[in-house]
């Protein structure tokens, strides 16, 4: 299936964009998603942790994707 | 009561202050954040923050709801800050109203911590000589 | 930097705020005391607070003296309102800023703390049907 | 010796007003001064605690007193 992420912070610059497409299995989950990237863009591993939102929730590694969630990369947050 | 803003004017410690304080309680404790000048003995020129809006804002709401539950606060106010700042300038206010002035500090306490772990918001540092997303790399 | 204030006009979460605020420090924290409506149930209808004014400023002093070098504050600034009150108003902000946020929400809760055990300022309550000093009795 | 006593708070309603003066032994003490007081007024008994400050500071019962002193009646504070 075709998935539509969105990036912020360091994210949108390792990815150059906003937003990308990727391509992944069906019923693929967090965790294989996590995987891709690192494989597609290698610096997603030099950064301190990655979480992945789906639909505006921290998911764990085992949360199955569907193609028309909203799935971000949340890359170390430093608000406050 | 909980208010959750996040915005790209300049924030108010009065109108936080205003919001949660009450006749029936006694007093409020708040947090003001404001951005520093250096890091790491770096001049700082100025900040941008970015935030994934609809979950920052529902991340806020769940720290204030936790707050109130567990310190049984009557009002809890969130602001933050979004866009370029200038040094000094206020990125984030907390303040809460509780019965007790303990359970207000402690509440106070666990929503600017919470709140910066569980955010999605980025700051930004632009220095003279290049910029560098706080917090990416360990 | 230490600020205490005594005075008979409106007291501002910003003003206290901003004196603390540095391009330093990252964060203050503030404990804002208003006047509540009831007692034990009672309706208050207004406050009178009175000072022994420059012992009031001293005790003051020292506090501030004592959380600044205990918790290495930057700045902390402590203002009580005296005089007549109206339910809601503020009677005492106290700001408090350090290097570290867990400094000066301890350094902010013990000034709070020490000042209702030891600063020279009475409240008298006004009810409809008469006044009470607080605390007084036991 | 004639002190001057400075009184507020509840102070001032039991002994009916802002100031008064006391007749005290020689070297009398802040203690002999506590002492005094509430045998000519006996609703300072009635009080929580009522503390001496003189010269602008907490002072203890063995604190000797001078005629020139700023003597002042602290009942329970209750700023804040």
């Amino acid at each position: 299936m075709n998935v539509e992420i969105l990036a912020f912070g360091i994210a949108k610059d390792i990815v150059k964009g906003a937003s990308f497409q990727l391509d992944l299995p069906a019923e693929a989950t967090v965790g294989v998603l996590k995987q891709q990237l690192c494989s597609t863009y290698p610096d997603f591993e030099r950064l301190a942790s990655f979480a992945i939102a789906v639909n505006e929730a921290y998911r764990q590694d085992d949360f199955a994707l569907n193609e028309k969630d909203e799935i971000v990369i949340i890359p170390p947050v430093s608000g406050g | 009561m909980i208010d959750i803003q996040l915005k790209d004017t300049p924030l108010s410690t009065t109108e936080c202050s205003d919001l949660v304080a009450s006749p029936s309680t006694g007093g409020t404790v708040l947090f003001v954040g404001t951005v520093r000048d250096h890091t790491k003995g770096k001049a700082v020129v100025r900040l941008e923050f970015e935030a994934y809006a609809p979950m920052a804002v529902s991340e806020m709401r769940k720290i204030a709801e936790e707050a109130k539950s567990r310190w049984s606060a009557d009002k809890i106010v969130i602001h933050h800050r979004v866009g370029v700042l200038a040094i000094g300038e206020i990125a984030v206010i907390i303040a809460v109203a509780t019965p007790h002035r303990v359970a207000a500090f402690e509440a106070c306490q666990y929503a600017i911590d919470t709140l910066k772990e569980t955010v999605p918001i980025w700051k930004k540092e632009i220095f003279e000589d290049g910029e560098v997303w706080v917090a990416a790399h360990p």
